[in-house]
């Protein structure tokens, strides 16, 4: 009753992650803290990082509304960023990106992006790519990167 | 070219091998979309074409294009008057006169023709004859909590520029325009009333003549929104008495890039022009300039002309099938929609019942939440099955905060529509709930 | 579908042969009036559209149309890519980035939206990233006496909604603008400066650099219009250092309704909204909202997305051909046309004579008028021939004041027209002295 | 060199007209006045009506800048005005009107508009109509009625 595109997109990983929604919450003490909003659904995430004396991530705090593939991403985001250096990081969202503007052909690093390479079959669905990338580039602002394109 | 629709019958619905003929005019209907035949149910977002009207444009190129209003040679001729043709039929269309109508790129722009133009005559534009469009401190500028951003930002915008201030006529728990409200808003201060014929969201039809009444018993000037009624039901713009009306051609089987704005005589003659440059004046001086009278004082520049000569080709063929025909058919399919979504559990449709004893018309349009279920995520599972359906806000926040949510999902109908298609639509959104685990 | 032109050859000009091969991409081109073979030469006003073309818009309603931006379903999907295609291939066009590329439905609504940009920043919206478009007493906007309409009216209606002033820099009895002119009032107090690339009654290319050195002296914006330069010549804005500019898609082969505004990128940011409505928000409230970043802040309502895909066709189709082997093509048209004219007795062309010694580039358009023959019948007599020319002030009275005429017959080249139509235009011109008894 | 329908617009008698004008000049005690302009090209008219203690019109007189057409309009329009009551002028008018918009179908009745029958031609030019019709415009507002369609 559903293609297997979908289904790829809709892995239970995520579905599970958009019910779950590790990270959920936003606590005091935050680094650092982006708002951002998806102009083409009007959801909107706000994100806050952690950071450790050292610079490091400790972790992401955040709260929103949005679709099962946002809601998922942020889950899946906050699973992976603990204890990395902020070239880690940049190096992660950069493999994220990339997954998301591969349209299908490439999996994704497990080893950078762990259980977010799931998200790898939203990269199909050209309208959808913004709701992936969503609390990725809360994060990036978050940290006070600037976004690459 | 003549549609292949039945002229004989009188019915005042059209039936379904009427529409299986008119599905034949339209191209794109015979595309698949991921392995399926496409059910295309986004018409209230924008409507397919006939071939007729694409052909009439890709013949005006091939034959006829030029400049219009401006040339003297033959090709120019022709192009202005296939123009004003046009103009002619759209007028004739919504029952005003010819000279009443003038060409936007969309509603939205009509709105902002008006909402600026205001603000013109505010600054002292157009003199003593724009007086009453003249806005400030204490004035007021009224809408109603379920319109179209087109038909608020706008607003808001001209009450900033001019001091004016911005009240809200609010929709009852019942989706419906609370009248009691707008008897307690539209007062002395109020000098225009904006609201939408037909709601994108709440599909039901409102309450224009009781607005029209409250709003000119203290002479205000009414606004009306036609975007999602002109394309579905007869319009007589002259008995709904408004002052000004605006639509999107893009709606209404006509291509994009052009719309109309509907003004009283009197009232387009009176108010300033809005955008300014050529085809607009009639003397430039170096200061200072004088301008044409309504309706090309408003038509600033090169004009949308195979646009507007497409929407007339638009109109022929609706009126060839006829508006009545056209209301009665979606009427059907609205009813057959709301009933199919309401019996789907964790399924809440917003806007009101369809109940014709108490006077609620509805056209075929349905937003809807599934408990547990994102829209983006409904309207994916939708379109895995070819079925397109919008998602989001439909560009009316307030209305979707009135009932507690960010999104839904809209099943829009139009005249090539049938009663299958709707049911595939129902099924798909039941099944999804299995999809997302929510059943 | 490919052009047929000839792309090995790498000639700075096209050739007769190219030009034929050209010619029978554009299907108007082989139609007759009053009996003769149409001979096009009205292109300044409108251009006529290559098969590919029209039929690009054709196959987006047969195949792809759906709204941009407001939809999650595969149409929606497809026809967001390709408007958004659209704009990246204006973007390179022109030498800029793509969130540069605002899309309006003619130059004149472009110019019309910095204007309103500037006064709405005048009454403070936008805040202080808004403050160098806020304009009041004392300021100064500079325009020249060569400017279309649609760059000099919404100028004088922008001084006088904020109280600054209009200033004009003079045009030279030889049909140059005067740059000791521009030097003396380009000043302290000017804040915008705004005129065109390509005069389209003197025919000229102005001295964008040091108009702009001028201008950014002192700090102010410089608006082009490019209304008659990006359909001729290669255009990079990047590079001319220009703030602002507009042209328009009807007259580089593209349908009417679509036009195109460059903003620098931290200009367009900072400008605050005209147009308002749906889709340049992001949360709308009640009595407030919150607009998008450029270039979608600027792009309210549903958007003529079929006519910008054709721009990006028709911008494809130049770019294949070679915008330096066109602006070859014409300056020898141009060149023709001109000798052509002024050898015909009684006879003036308004406007610099060509001359590259001193810097003197004209494109292949000419104004003129014929001593005792007012330029209607001019137009008249070579219409009779099948030569389809513009007559009248061309939306440019002030020059015409200038050079003490009310009206002007103007022959305007492309890249399909050959020299051979040239003559025949001369030609008629010649004929009419006889027949109105002036010879 | 020139089409039958071309020279039908320009006969003889309307560039002669056209050199000539009849009429031409603003002389004072006018009792109505109008200033026209044609949007299309910018061109003016401004016509005095002069008339009797009676009511009827003795004559008119005009300026303005105009191609043939409309000169030579204005000038055949001062030579059959005289001594006309306003129903007479009224009838002209509408006479006048009527062949403009025959596309060339109706000859022009000669006793109603004499030489200005001439003028018929151009009601086969759509463009150009609204030259012919510019001084009969003018007269009409200079005479205070309302102009028909
Ligand atoms: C120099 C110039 N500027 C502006 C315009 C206005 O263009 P549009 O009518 O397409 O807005 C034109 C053409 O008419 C033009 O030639
Ligand atoms: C009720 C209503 N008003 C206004 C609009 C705006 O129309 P457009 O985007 O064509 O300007 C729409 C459609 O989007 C609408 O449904
Ligand atoms: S639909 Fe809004 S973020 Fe996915
Ligand atoms: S062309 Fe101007 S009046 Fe005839």
């Amino acid at each position: 009753m559903a293609s297997r595109e979908l289904e790829s997109m809709y892995q239970h990983v995520i579905l599970d992650h958009a019910k779950e929604k590790h990270g959920f919450g936003l606590r005091d003490g935050a680094t650092g803290s982006s708002h951002q909003i998806n102009p083409t659904c009007g959801d909107e995430v706000t994100l806050n990082v952690y950071r450790a004396a050292d610079g490091r991530v400790e972790s992401i705090g955040w709260e929103g509304q949005g679709c099962s593939i946002s809601t998922a991403s942020a889950s899946l985001l906050s699973d992976i960023v603990h204890d990395l250096t902020a070239d880690e990081v940049t190096e992660r969202i950069a493999a994220f990106r990339e997954l998301m503007q591969s349209k299908g052909a490439i999996e994704g690093d497990e080893d950078l992006l762990g259980d977010a390479v799931a998200l790898g079959g939203v990269s199909r669905y050209i309208t959808r790519i913004k709701c992936a990338m969503l609390p990725w580039v809360a994060f990036e602002d978050a940290l006070g990167l600037t976004p690459a394109r | 070219m003549t549609t292949d629709v039945d002229q004989t019958t009188t019915a005042a619905t059209l039936e379904l091998h009427d529409v299986e003929r008119i599905r034949a005019d339209f191209p794109i209907l015979g595309r698949e979309v991921n392995g399926h035949p496409l059910v295309y149910l986004d018409s209230g977002a924008t409507s397919q074409k006939p071939q007729r009207v694409i052909d009439v444009e890709r013949s005006y190129y091939e034959l006829n294009n030029a400049a219009v209003h401006r040339g003297a040679h033959t090709l120019a001729g022709e192009a202005t008057e296939l123009f004003e043709d046009a103009r002619a039929t759209v007028a004739r269309f919504v029952g005003v006169a010819d000279d009443e109508i003038v060409w936007t790129s969309n509603a939205t722009e009509g709105l902002n023709l008006i909402a600026y133009g205001m603000s013109n005559a505010s600054l002292g534009r157009g003199g003593d004859a724009a007086r009453r469009f003249r806005l400030g401190e204490g004035d007021e500028i009224v809408v109603t909590e379920l319109e179209h951003h087109a038909n608020l930002v706008p607003w808001q915008e001209l009450a900033f520029r001019t001091g004016a201030t911005l009240r809200v006529i609010g929709v009852g728990d019942d989706g419906r325009i609370r009248l009691d409200d707008a008897a307690e808003i539209i007062g002395e201060r109020t000098r225009v009333v904006a609201f939408a014929h037909v709601s994108n969201v709440l599909g039901a039809v409102n309450p224009v003549a009781e607005l029209v009444a409250l709003a000119h018993g203290v002479g205000a000037l009414v606004v009306l929104d036609a975007c999602q009624s002109a394309p579905h039901l007869s319009l007589d713009l002259a008995a709904l008495d408004v002052d000004f009306a605006v639509f999107s051609g893009h709606k209404m089987l006509a291509p994009t890039g052009v719309g109309v704005l509907y003004g009283r005589s009197e009232l387009l003659n009176a108010l300033p022009p809005f955008l300014t440059g050529g085809s607009m004046i009639t003397t430039v001086g170096l200061t200072e300039s004088e301008f044409l009278p309504a309706p090309m004082r408003f038509e600033a520049g090169t004009q949308r002309v195979s646009q507007a000569i497409a929407l007339a080709s638009a109109i022929d063929y609706l009126g060839e099938v006829g508006m009545a025909r056209i209301a009665g058919w979606e009427a059907q399919l609205g009813e057959r929609l709301y009933q199919g979504l309401v019996a789907i559990p964790g399924v809440r449709v917003l806007g009101p019942a369809p109940d014709a004893a108490a006077g609620v018309e509805r056209v075929g349009l349905a937003s809807f939440v599934v408990d547990g279920i994102h829209s983006h995520d409904v309207g994916q599972f939708l379109d895995d099955r070819g079925i397109a359906v919008r998602v989001g806000h439909h560009c009316a926040q307030p209305v979707h905060r009135r009932f507690g949510v960010t999104a839904t999902t809209r099943v829009s109908t139009y005249l090539y529509n049938t009663p299958d298609e709707v049911d595939q639509a129902v099924a798909a959104v039941a099944d999804s709930r299995a999809f997302f685990g929510v059943a």
